[in-house]
Parts: C-alpha cells; sequence; structure tokens
C-alpha cells in the first residue's frame, strides 16, 4: 500500500490529479470511500479484503466529476467497472489515472486500459464455486419451491435502491424504472413492483455486470440478488463463452452470432 | 363449470409470422380463439417487460414469433432476439416462472399451416397447466388488500 | 382526451358471416374514449371510407380503428382516407378481423369476443398515436440489375429508355441467360436467338448502360433510393478493353473437353472461351479450373497466340463500388440436377436427357447444328419419349408446385422432333396439360392433331436400358391405368424449375425474402408481384417462380416502370416508422447516457452521435441519434436501450404496451 | 396517567403474549429472518427473538407502511366512482419488542401526518396500535438516544414498557390506556414492582451533544461547505431514509388495472436525485450535498420549527445500514464542533 500512497501523493502534488478515490478505514470498522484532495492526507488511505465497495461508481458521480481529474484506487472489481465503463463509452482513457492494487495491496501501473483489459484477462470472472453450488441448489427446487423462494426473498424489498446506487454499471441518470410514459415496472415496493424491478435489474446487468457483488454488500434487507445477476453471467459464459469485460464496443446482448443455441424455439 | 380458456398473447414481427397468421386466414386453417396477435415491427423489438406486463394482465400462455434466422426483414432483429430470450428465458425460470408458458418460434410468411399447429399446440400446453394464477396473485395487489411492509 | 371512432367492417360476408359485426360495434361503442362506433358492409369501398371521413368530420375523431381484413393489406388505404378528411393518417389502426379471427375460426360467441378484444387493444393502442409526417429522402437515380437473362435485358433496357442509369450485372462471361439457349419459342416457333441478341446488342451499346459481366453482388447496404452496392468483378485474365474477340486464344487452347454450360453439358468447349458465337460481350474470359496455367503452372499457349496481347493471367478479382437508388432481381431460375430423378436412369444412360438438352439439340447453334441426334451415338432417335411433370407437381420429391412452362415446350420439342425426324414417333406421358395463354392451347392441338404426337395421360414409373434401348414404363391413366412399355430410342425429361443455386444466399444479402423453394418472396401475390417487402429492390421473371418468356418480358417491364416511377420524383416520401432518441428541456437534453449499446445492435448503422455543447463549444452530452434516411424502423434499439430513450414511431413504448395492457378483460 | 410499576415473570411473559394473541390483535414482534431481525406479523413468543440492538427496519411501517391504499377508483363511460379506503380492514395491532428509540419515532411521525389536515388512515392506524416497549440491555457504537433527547429506558411513546432484570424476570411499567388495556387482559401476571433499579439494566449511550446544538449549529453553517464534504461518498440511494423511524417522505401514484385502480402511497427518500426534480428538469435540491443538508435540517430545524418535534430519536439505524457509511453520529459530531 506503500507504494500506492507514494503514488497518489505524487499525483496529488504535481496536480495531474485534483482527487484521489481510495479506501480510508471508517466507522465501526468498516473501510469507506476517500476522496483525498490534499498530498498529506495520502496516510489515510488504506487497502484490505473488507475493502469491497466498487469505488468505480463514484467515476460517474456528477459531484465527484465536479473535483477535477481523478487517480482511482483499483483493486480488480473496481478494474473490471473501469473496463466496462469504458467499453460503454463513459470514461475516457485521458480522464482519469488508474492505481491498480494487488489483492495483497501492492501498486499495479496501468499505461493505460489496453493494460488493464490484458491485466484483466488472467483473472477469470466467474461466479465461484460456492456460488455456483448455490445456484444450483437454486436450480434444482421445483418450479414451486423456486417461485417461493424468490418471491420470499424479494418480499425484503423496500426498493431503496442502494443495490442500483451502489452498482458501477448502473450510471443512468434516469433508470428505467423511473421512466412513466409508460410507467413500465410500478414504483411500489409490493410484491409485482419488487418482482418486476428485479427481473428488469438482472437483465439490464446481463453481460455488463462485472460480479462486485457491490449490490449485495449495499443492500440493507441482505438479499440476495446478487445471484440474479450471477445467473446472468454464468449463461453468458455457458451459452454465448463470455469471457468478461474487454474495451471491445458492443456487449453481450448487444451482439450475436448466427449459430447462437435455440433448442427451445419451434 | 366452463373448462378453463386460456388466455394466449401473441407477440409476433409483421414481417414473417404477421403475414403467416395472414395466410392461415386466407388458407382457412382454423385454430383456437384464444390467441390474441399484437404486432410488432420486428421479433427484435420485443421488450421483455412486454411479457412480464402480458403475464401480470392475466395472460396464462404467451407465443413470440418472427422470422426464422437469415430470414430477418431487418437482417439480424431476430438474432438479437433470440440471446435476449435465451436469457430472459433462463432468468424467469430461475425465479420460478413457468417458461412452458412461453412458447417461442419461428414462423415465416409461407407457413400458414405452422402457425395454426404453434396456437393450437400452445393453447393445449397452456390449459393443461392451467390458469397461471400465481403470476396473477401477484398482481393482483389491486383487488386485495396490500401487505404491510 | 382522445375521441376514438371504431368502423368495423363485414368484408361481404367474409367476417360477418362468423363474427357478430354488429355486437362488436356496440360494445366498442361501450369503450372509454370511443365516441362514434358502427359497422358497414365493406369499409374499404367508396361509401365505406366516405363513412369514416364523415365521422371524423363530425365526431371530430381524434383516432380512427378500422377493424377489418389484414393492415398489410388496407393498412395505406385507410391511412389515407383519414388524411383526406383532415386526421393525420398515422392516428389510424387496423385490427384484423378477418385474417386472424372470421377466416380462422367457427362462428360462436368465443370469435366474437376475441373479435371485441382485438378491437379494445387497437383503442388503448391508436389512444398513443401520435401524428407523424413522411421522411423526404433524395434518390440516387441508377438502377442495379442482377441478372442478364431476357428478365434483367427487358429490365434494363426499358429502364435505361426511360433516360436512367442502368448498371446490368451478369454473372457468367456473356448476358442472354436461359433464352438464348432455347431453340425455337412456343407458340410461334421463333426462333429464340433471333429475337434476342438484337436485344443484348441493344444492351451493350445503350449509352445509359453500364454492363458488368463475369460479376456478381457481393454486398449491398442502404436503403431505398440510397443502396450501395459492392459487386465483385470476377478475374476474366483477359484484358476487354484491349482483346478484339478474335477467337485465336481459344482456337489453340489445349483444354478442349470441358463440357459446355451453354450447350447444357451435350457439347464441349475450351477453358478460354466465350460461351457461345453471339456472345455479349463477345470476348472471352479464362475459366482458371479447367485452364492448365492456373492448375498446373504451366501452357499460356493463349498468350502467345494473342495478337494484341489481352491476356493477363495476374488479374484479381475487382470489387467495385456503386451508388443506386434501386435494385431489380431478374436472377432467373435452374432446372433440377440428374441425382433427382434415380427412376429415369438421367445421369446413367446418355440418351435420357432434360428439355435445355433437347434444346440445344433441336438449335441450328448447338452441338448437332439442329439435327436431332441422340448424345450417344448420334444416331437419329425414330422413338421418342417425352416425360413432362419430371419432379414438378411430386410432392414426394418436395417440389409441390408447376414448374408452368413444361407443359408447352415438350408439346414443341415433340412438333420439333416430328418437324424434324418425319419417320419419327413421339410419346409424351403427362399428368394434365396446362397451356392457359394466348394461342398456347391451340399450339398443343397442334402437336397433337398435325403433327400426331402420342399423348398419354399417365406417369412413368420406371426407365431402364435393355438392349440398346430404353425401356420407358408408365400406364395409361384413360385406359384404365393399363400399363405401358415404350422401347425408346431417347427419353426427354421435362425437368422441374428450380431457383437457383446460391438464391438464397442472395437474398440474404439483399435482406428481401424468399419462399421455401427460395424463389424470392413478392410482396403481395396479386397486388405487388414485381415488388419485395425490402422498398426499392424489385423483382422480374424466373427468380420469383418459373414462368414463360411472354411473361417475364412483361413482369421485366413492370418492375421497370416501378423504378421509372421511384426515380420520376425528386425526393422520395417515406414512412416516418423510425426510431428517436428523446429529447427533453436543459439541463437533463435526453434520458440517452450515451452507452452506444444501440449503435452496435442497430443493423443499419443507422444510430451516430450528437455532441450537446454549451455556449463555450464544450461538450455537455454526448447522445445518440438516428439516422433519418437509414432506419429502417425495425425497434431492435427500442428494446434494447436500458433506460428507454430510444422509441419507434409507430410501435413506440407507450403504443405497445397500453395493447397489451388493454388484454385484460374487464 | 401516572406510570404504574410492576414485575412480570420471565416465564410469564409468553402467557401475557398468548393472552394478547387470544383477544384477537394482531402481534408484530422481531423475528431473525433469513438475513435481519425485523417486525413481522407472529403467533406465539417463540417465534420472536430478543438478540437485536435494533431492528433492520424501524416499526414505523406499522402506521406507515411501505405501500399504503388511500383510495380506490373504478373508471366507467361516465366518469369515475372513488371508493373509500374501508378503515374497518385496519387491524387491532399490538407492537411487541419496540426499542425505546423506535416508541419515540410515533410522536414526530404523528405530527407530521396530522401536522395540518387529519391523515385519516394513519390516525385510525396509530390508535388501533399498542406499543410494548422493552428497554435496551445493549447498544453499538451508532446508538445515540442520549444526544437527542431519549434513553434506553425512556418510556417516551411505549404504551408499555419492559426491562429485563438481572435475574430475568421483568420490569413492566405501564404509561398509558392502552398499556392498561394490556394488563387487563391478564391481570394476574402483573406483579408487585420488584424493588431492583431499572437504571441499573439498562445499556449505557454517553451523551455527545443537545438537539438545540445541532440545530443552531446547522442553521448556522447552512451555507457551509460540510455538507458536500460530508455527502461526497453518499451514493443516494433511499436507505437512510427507509429505515428510518421518523422518514415519511412518500410518493403518491395511481395504480390501474383494467377499470379499476387505486391511488397509492408508497415511501419516497429526499436523498433520491429524482426526488425534487421537476418537470422541466431543474432541481433546486442539484446536488447530493444539498440533499443531504436537506435531511439534517428536515430533523434538527424544520420539523421543530413548525411541528416542535425533532425528527431524529437516535437510533442509529442510517449509519448501520448506509452501504456507503455515512455515519449521521459522526457527521453530527462534525456539526456541533463547527
Amino acid at each position: 500500500m506503500d507504494n500506492v500512497k507514494k503514488r497518489a501523493a505524487e499525483l496529488l502534488k504535481s496536480e495531474a490529479v485534483k482527487v484521489v478515490i481510495g479506501y480510508t478505514m471508517g466507522t465501526n470498522g468498516k473501510p469507506r470511500a476517500a476522496f483525498i484532495q490534499n498530498a498529506e492526507d495520502v496516510d489515510s488511505l488504506i487497502f484490505n479484503a473488507q475493502c469491497v465497495q466498487n469505488l468505480a461508481v463514484y467515476l460517474s458521480k456528477a459531484e465527484i466529476k465536479q473535483l477535477g481529474k481523478p487517480a482511482i484506487v483499483a483493486p480488480l472489481n473496481v478494474l473490471r467497472a473501469i473496463i466496462q465503463l469504458a467499453s460503454e463509452m463513459q470514461i475516457q482513457e485521458n480522464e482519469l489515472i488508474v492505481l491498480g492494487v494487488s489483492p495483497d495491496g501492492e501498486l499495479i501501473d496501468f499505461q493505460n486500459f489496453s493494460a488493464i483489459e490484458k491485466y484483466l484477462e488472467d483473472f477469470n470472472m466467474e461466479v465461484d464455486a460456492k456460488e455456483k453450488e448455490t445456484l444450483e441448489k437454486i436450480s434444482s427446487m421445483s418450479l414451486e419451491e423456486r417461485w417461493k423462494f424468490w418471491n420470499e426473498e424479494l418480499a425484503e424489498c423496500f426498493k431503496c435502491y442502494a443495490c442500483r446506487a451502489a452498482c458501477p454499471m448502473c450510471y443512468c441518470h434516469k433508470c428505467a424504472v423511473e421512466q412513466n410514459k409508460p410507467q413500465w415496472i410500478p414504483v411500489a415496493a409490493h410484491r409485482l413492483g419488487n418482482l418486476e424491478w428485479h427481473i428488469m435489474r438482472a437483465m439490464h446487468l446481463a453481460g455488463r455486470c462485472v460480479n462486485c457483488d457491490a449490490c449485495h454488500e449495499a443492500c440493507p434487507k441482505g438479499i440476495n440478488l446478487n445471484f440474479l445477476t450471477k445467473l446472468m453471467l454464468n449463461d453468458a459464459q455457458e451459452e454465448f463463452g463470455y469471457t468478461g469485460v474487454t474495451l471491445k464496443e458492443g456487449n453481450l446482448l448487444s451482439t450475436f452470432k448466427t449459430n447462437d443455441q435455440e433448442n427451445f424455439i419451434q | 363449470m366452463n373448462e378453463f380458456e386460456p388466455k394466449i398473447v401473441a407477440f409476433v414481427c409483421n414481417w414473417c409470422t404477421y403475414a403467416g397468421a395472414d395466410l392461415t386466414g386466407t388458407s382457412r386453417i382454423k385454430y383456437a380463439t384464444n390467441v390474441k396477435i399484437v404486432r410488432f415491427p420486428c421479433t427484435g423489438r420485443i421488450d421483455f417487460m412486454l411479457l412480464l406486463k402480458a403475464f401480470s394482465e392475466g395472460a396464462d400462455g404467451i407465443i413470440i414469433s418472427g422470422c426464422h434466422p437469415n430470414d430477418c426483414h431487418y437482417t439480424s432483429g431476430n438474432f438479437h432476439a433470440r440471446r435476449r430470450w435465451v436469457m430472459f428465458r433462463s432468468l424467469l425460470d430461475f425465479m420460478g416462472i413457468d417458461v412452458r408458458r412461453i412458447q417461442f418460434s419461428w414462423v415465416s410468411a409461407a407457413e400458414g399451416a405452422k402457425w395454426a399447429e404453434i396456437v393450437n399446440s400452445t393453447v393445449e400446453t397452456v390449459r393443461e397447466l392451467g390458469p397461471y394464477s400465481d403470476y396473477q396473485k401477484v398482481a393482483d395487489f389491486l383487488k386485495t388488500e396490500v401487505e404491510n411492509g | 382526451m382522445s375521441r376514438i371512432g371504431v368502423f368495423v367492417c363485414h368484408c361481404g360476408e367474409n367476417i360477418s358471416a362468423t363474427v357478430d359485426v354488429e355486437k362488436v360495434a356496440q360494445a366498442a361503442a361501450g369503450f372509454d374514449d370511443v365516441v362514434h362506433s358502427v359497422d358497414y358492409k365493406y369499409m374499404c369501398s367508396d361509401p365505406g371510407q366516405t363513412l369514416i371521413k364523415q365521422a371524423i368530420k363530425e365526431h371530430n375523431l381524434t383516432g380512427v380503428v378500422v377493424a377489418a381484413c389484414s393492415p398489410r393489406m388496407h393498412e395505406p388505404t385507410f391511412r389515407k382516407a383519414c388524411a383526406e378528411a383532415g386526421l393525420n393518417g398515422y392516428m389510424c389502426e387496423m385490427t384484423n378481423l378477418r385474417e386472424h379471427c372470421s377466416w380462422v375460426h367457427d362462428r360462436t360467441e368465443e370469435t366474437t369476443e376475441k373479435a371485441i378484444d382485438l378491437v379494445r387493444m387497437l383503442v388503448e393502442k391508436v389512444k398513443n398515436n401520435k401524428p407523424l409526417e413522411p421522411i423526404l429522402v433524395p434518390i440516387t437515380k441508377t438502377a442495379l440489375v442482377i441478372g442478364g437473362g431476357i428478365a434483367g435485358i427487358q429490365t434494363s433496357l426499358d429502364i435505361a429508355n426511360c433516360g436512367h442509369k442502368v448498371i446490368l450485372v451478369e454473372k457468367e462471361p456473356s448476358i442472354g441467360g436461359h433464352m438464348s439457349q432455347l431453340s425455337e419459342t412456343f407458340p410461334t416457333l421463333d426462333c429464340s436467338q433471333c429475337i434476342l441478341t438484337p436485344r443484348m446488342v441493344e444492351v451493350a451499346q445503350h449509352p445509359n448502360i453500364e454492363l458488368i459481366t463475369y460479376a456478381e453482388l457481393d454486398s449491398l447496404e442502404g436503403y431505398i433510393g440510397n443502396f450501395k452496392a459492392k459487386i465483385r468483378k470476377k478475374a476474366k485474365s483477359v484484358d476487354h478493353s484491349v482483346c478484339t474477340g478474335c477467337g485465336d486464344c481459344w482456337g489453340k487452347c489445349p483444354s478442349k473437353k470441358i463440357p459446355s454450360e451453354f450447350n447444357a453439358g451435350l457439347g464441349s468447349r475450351t477453358a478460354i472461351y466465350v460461351p457461345f458465337p453471339q456472345a455479349v460481350p463477345n470476348k472471352p474470359v479464362i475459366d482458371k479450373s479447367n485452364c492448365n496455367y492456373y492448375q498446373k503452372g504451366k501452357c499460356k499457349i493463349c498468350e502467345k497466340f494473342c495478337k494484341p496481347g489481352a491476356i493477363r493471367f495476374d488479374q484479381e478479382d475487382e470489387i467495385v463500388e456503386a451508388e443506386v437508388g434501386a435494385v431489380v432481381v431478374t436472377t432467373g431460375f435452374d432446372v433440377v440436377k440428374p441425382e433427382f430423378f434415380p427412376e429415369y436412369g438421367y445421369g446413367k444412360y446418355k440418351d435420357v436427357i432434360t428439355g435445355l438438352q433437347f434444346e440445344r439439340l433441336a438449335s441450328a447453334s448447338g452441338p448437332t447444328l439442329g439435327e436431332i441426334r441422340r448424345p450417344s451415338d448420334e444416331k437419329v432417335p425414330e422413338k421418342v419419349v417425352f416425360i413432362a411433370c419430371a419432379g414438378s407437381r411430386d410432392p414426394a420429391k418436395g417440389i409441390n408446385y408447376c414448374s408452368k412452362i413444361c407443359c408447352m415446350y415438350t408439346a414443341k420439342h415433340a412438333m420439333l422432333y416430328q418437324h424434324k425426324v418425319h419417320t419419327g414417333k413421339s410419346f409424351v406421358f403427362y399428368m394434365d396439360i396446362r397451356a392457359a395463354g394466348k394461342n398456347y392451347d391451340e399450339f398443343v392441338r397442334r402437336a397433337i392433331e398435325e403433327d400426331k404426337v402420342n399423348y398419354i395421360r399417365g406417369r412413368v414409373s420406371t426407365v431402364y436400358e435393355k438392349d440398346g434401348k430404353l425401356i420407358v414404363k408408365g400406364a395409361d391413366t384413360l385406359m384404365n391405368g393399363e400399363p405401358i412399355e415404350i422401347e425408346a430410342d431417347m427419353v426427354v425429361l421435362a425437368s422441374a424449375g428450380i431457383s437457383n443455386p446460391g438464391s438464397e444466399e442472395l437474398a440474404q444479402k439483399l435482406h428481401v425474402s424468399y419462399d421455401r423453394y427460395k424463389f424470392f418472396a413478392e410482396a403481395h401475390p396479386k397486388l405487388k408481384p414485381v415488388e419485395t417487402n425490402t422498398a426499392g429492390i424489385f423483382l422480374a421473371g424466373a427468380c420469383q417462380a418459373p414462368k414463360d418468356i411472354p411473361e417475364t418480358v412483361g413482369m421485366a417491364s413492370g418492375a421497370a416502370s416501378k423504378v421509372a416511377a421511384l426515380f420520376s420524383q425528386p425526393e422520395l416520401k417515406r414512412e416516418p416508422l423510425i426510431a428517436v432518441v428523446n429529447r427533453q428541456m436543459p439541463p437533463v437534453f435526453s434520458s440517452c447516457v450515451g452507452c452506444f449499446l444501440c449503435e452496435t445492435a442497430c443493423p443499419y448503422n443507422a444510430i451516430g452521435r450528437e455532441e450537446i455543447k454549451d455556449r463555450n463549444g464544450n461538450v455537455i452530452k454526448t447522445l445518440a441519434r438516428v439516422n433519418e434516411g437509414l432506419c429502417q424502423g425495425c425497434g431492435t434499439c427500442v428494446a434494447f436501450c436500458r433506460t428507454k430513450s430510444i422509441d419507434i414511431q409507430g410501435f413506440s413504448n407507450e403504443q405497445m404496451y397500453s395493447e397489451v395492457m388493454a388484454l385484460l378483460n374487464d | 396517567m401516572t406510570i404504574e410499576k410492576y414485575l412480570v415473570k420471565k416465564a410469564s411473559l409468553s402467557t401475557l403474549f398468548d393472552k394478547i394473541k387470544a383477544s384477537g390483535k394482531t402481534i408484530k414482534a422481531p423475528v431473525k429472518k433469513r438475513h435481519t431481525t425485523d417486525f413481522a406479523a407472529v403467533g406465539s413468543l417463540d417465534e420472536t427473538t430478543d438478540d437485536y440492538i435494533t431492528t433492520a427496519q424501524s416499526a414505523k411501517s406499522a402506521v406507515f407502511p411501505r405501500v399504503e391504499k388511500l383510495f380506490g377508483y373504478v373508471k366507467s363511460k361516465n366518469g369515475v366512482e372513488l371508493v373509500d379506503y374501508d378503515l374497518s380492514t385496519i387491524p387491532e395491532t399490538v407492537l411487541w419488542g419496540v426499542r425505546p428509540c423506535d416508541a419515540a419515532g410515533f410522536d414526530p411521525l404523528n405530527a407530521i401526518f396530522n401536522w395540518d389536515i387529519n391523515d385519516v388512515i394513519f390516525s385510525t392506524r396509530l390508535a388501533r396500535t399498542t406499543i410494548v416497549g422493552f428497554a435496551c440491555a445493549k447498544a453499538d457504537s451508532s446508538c445515540f438516544c442520549t444526544s437527542v433527547g431519549g434513553n434506553p429506558g425512556s418510556t417516551a411513546g411505549s404504551d408499555l414498557l419492559f426491562t429485563k432484570l438481572s435475574n430475568g424476570d421483568y420490569l413492566a411499567e405501564i404509561i398509558t390506556e392502552k398499556g392498561k388495556a394490556i394488563q387487563a387482559l391478564a391481570p394476574e401476571l402483573f406483579e408487585a414492582a420488584p424493588s431492583e433499579e431499572k437504571e441499573q439494566n439498562l445499556a449505557t449511550v454517553e451523551q455527545k451533544f443537545t438537539r438545540e446544538e445541532i440545530k443552531a449549529k446547522a442553521e448556522q453553517y447552512f451555507e457551509s461547505d460540510v455538507w458536500k464534504e460530508q455527502a461526497q461518498r453518499c451514493i443516494s440511494c433511499g436507505t437512510c431514509a427507509f429505515v428510518c423511524p421518523t422518514c415519511a417522505c412518500f410518493d403518491i401514484q395511481d395504480e390501474g388495472h383494467g377499470k379499476h385502480g387505486q391511488r397509492i402511497r408508497i415511501w419516497d427518500s429526499c436523498g433520491f436525485s429524482l426526488f425534487t426534480q421537476h418537470t422541466s428538469g431543474h432541481n433546486p435540491r442539484e446536488t447530493q450535498g444539498r440533499r443531504w443538508r436537506q435531511r439534517v435540517m428536515h430533523k434538527f430545524s424544520y420539523m421543530p420549527d413548525r411541528q416542535s418535534v425533532y425528527g431524529c430519536v437516535g437510533c442509529g439505524r442510517c449509519s448501520r445500514a448506509c452501504p456507503a457509511d455515512m455515519n449521521l453520529l459522526e457527521h453530527l459530531q462534525q456539526i456541533v464542533k463547527l
């Protein structure tokens, strides 16, 4: 982490960046986001396994953009989000400096986004074995059980949209759930409103989700909504050979292959 | 008591399946009255949210149909749609929504007879499955007391 | 507040025999915002349309639902009627009570209930319709004609004679197509080449026609009035600007045993060749697959003997680009291949030939110079059996249709044989004689009555060789199915006409539909026979279905007149059923976040980028923007857009949503 | 009425619970759900838990549900017929296991809903709700009830308050007539008051400031950058508002279904960026800093000014639930030090 701090201080001193987005120790022993604007403050930067919030979410925030050019402390999840955001034209290479951090907190220098993309190739973005087990467990339930399971799970949702707010890929200024001509999804947090919201969220993240679990971490009700996006990720890999984020334009659902499987189509 | 008559809505593309269903008519091939067709320019246009809306509005089954692969009037709308369906179908299934109630098909403008077969077989499948009351109950919040959080 | 009028059509009895139309109209009158609802015998008739126009004025209607036949049929009719009454045409919707209801159901209460539901759905949709204005697009007044047979020739000449430029692309080294292979033509027995070759020459010399032979369409992009075609000019290995067509090269070419395509395999040609003496252009190409130099690396004899030095072994395929406003597909047809008839021994016995091969035997320019000599031993056959419907009308073989021209050309063949071999005996096995056409039936009668051709109604079950004779076994169904066995010297099959190989691929390049037999599909079987479903692309000739020469020429002129009509206007009015990106007041500008995933999803590259700038020129936001000229209105982007920022006019989110939400029957 | 004190034996609690149940009342109490401890309708004491500092959500949904029907309507050709909400469907409810901070939250809610016009539906729900409080023996670093006028054993807002004694029995304090009515269901279980001091069984929550100090400072530093700085890491979700016992912002929606429909009231949050966005696109609270300031100002300045009640009870839920660690106590301490 020392190298990260050193680098952050240099960047701030040289005014190469105006703000360093990183993790610092918050209250109750939990890490939180820090927006460091003075080189003297870089010592408060930390990195550990508890740093699970995806900081890339701040790259799309107008209030943070106003601070000036940022550098961002970027573990794997943040790196993936950066690449996905770049492929969706949300960030430009010259608009930020990426301070990559390895799982043990070492600084990884990235000259450009392509270097990040290349680095990410070594980390397969897939649903881990334990999560796969959960997916399979749910899939192996009967239809009625699955229906009951998700109805109970989603009954907890009161639509605070913390999942959306915490997701680096939910950068839309006006979410589909807020579109009211027509009102696609009931605003209310009743069963239908919740069901449709979570189906839509998962569909909108299909092929875009960076599997960071920030949504789940953010949920005040602990809903396993990340398993919906994990299913989408798993499907994308199994059905379409999706390998993870790339700088390539277009994504899983805006592209196709003429031989995509279609055994369910009559 | 009357036998259960499923409500089926069909989302079809204008160029192949709608024309195919026209041909069914021109050929005077009979099929079940249960289906109501909604015309879209292309299967690529069919928003997955509309399927959910149809279920919440009381549809017991849904038919989605368009041009065969490579035959799309717009070249690739059906390919995009197909990818979306793969994901959507899997998601619904995972959440316990009965995907047997959604019949995906390719029906060309020349396949009037196939259209009749698709309708009849879907009606039969859904008739056996019964009314989709599971979903309709979720959507029935307005008729019953809203649950307290 | 909407004021909707509902107009329920009886369609004579087509709808009213099954659907209780009065009940539908009454039920519709009860729907919210429906202020006027009536039924009428023929809504599309003049009085029917007047009914709608009057109601629009009297009831101040803001929307109209016509419950009648398929909108694919009459939507333009009723939209026009509404527009004439001062209601924007796009405020009119149709619901299909005929093809989708009355014709497919019995007269039951459910059928009427369904009709009511269908009307309700469209009433809800039309409430969300918006008035739209047509889009004007410029037109490139050059036509691309693909295929240089008689259809392509006629189309090209007609368009060119209207003063428009034509690019005629032919995949073979010469134009002429199947017609150039024919001996005489029915029902007049005038020489095919005599009537065709002047037109071929006219094409070559016409100042408005650019002829590109030995070339194929590589790709077609764009839309009506504004296509971009890429044409692959296959390497001819001969520089035609230098070549004089003297013929020294093909005279010296050592590869002489190549079956001649022009002679349907009955004669041979060289590797450097012109397909036939009257070819246009009358200059050779090298068939690389049969050339010693290309295959074995040694030869170049043609180069040695070419005085002008026109041989270019290093020539490569060239792609030329052309901007065209319309495309006419005239790629013709093919006949079924030998393996199709194992029971007739085609391919196994040399003297079982196709009708097209017989044409070459009978042709003065053919391998026998017009004498009927059988391929095996060049003897004049004494007994010839003609088998009609060889493949056609045979569901077991997968060809359900009638090839249409075989009855006539079989009669012609038998007649020509009788004229040339006076002692010969000819037999025709047929299923039915289809000779509908001016002077057609008289022609067949002539064959039977004057030329004494023996017509036997029945199918041939098998043909086999025995002692140098072809034994044709069949049955005469007019004689109670009595078995018939004929010892023939030659058998001629009236082989089914099929779509050209590669037609499926071409259709996909052109984005036009095709039928189950891979013939190109017309936009409407009766009313739009030369149009395709893709605006600006037309059809003529046997690429649409087998047809004879007069019909082909008529269709070609029809297609040409469609192109000429299109080119007669300075701009084309397009239907405004295209996608639009929403715009709002600053500081929002649009709910589009500029992810541009729609850009990759769009099949037409119709989505571009628009930068919103502040007064100082700084970019505030980059939004998606739809190119009105390129967008075809498929709506793939609409279903794809997460923020619902892009919508399609005519099938908008609000319209489709309302239509679906009206499903509920309460 | 003056508070009456009794002893309720540990073993009697379950009997009392059953008696309440038997009286036909709905009982909502904290239960361990799949992921959180929250209030839910229960049938017996066994289903409930007492192992919580606070529930994830406050108890406010008993009187202010997250989705609530206001009235129904039926459309016809002739117009729209309104159908009043049937108040008789609101059940008599006992909220069991409410912490004193939560109990204190009903007063500010009532002040908002009945500020100028009497909200009949809310008032009916409140009138049919009996609050059985349980004093806090535990607290965590997010708790600050003592800084906003409360304390771990406060009786304010409860109808009946239990405090667990060292031997496991309970001190029962009957505060209101509604509490008295609960006692009346099983008077035999309410024995003579214990001698043990209540205070020694309560959690300790250090007082850090007073509400009045916050009010003064917040108003004084309205234009300060502190709001913007504090809100930097806020991600604009609605979690804080939705777990808050006193947040009362709501949205009104009409949900139609064919000819039928109803007008509903659902939770909303001033933290959402669209909360104040006008149709024109203009947003008077354009940045999160302003929205955050609004949240604090509303609770500590506008409410005491308008409704004479503070809008924060110091339960600390918002701090615990915030995905970005927007810790209210920390922020209030910063403000007070300005």
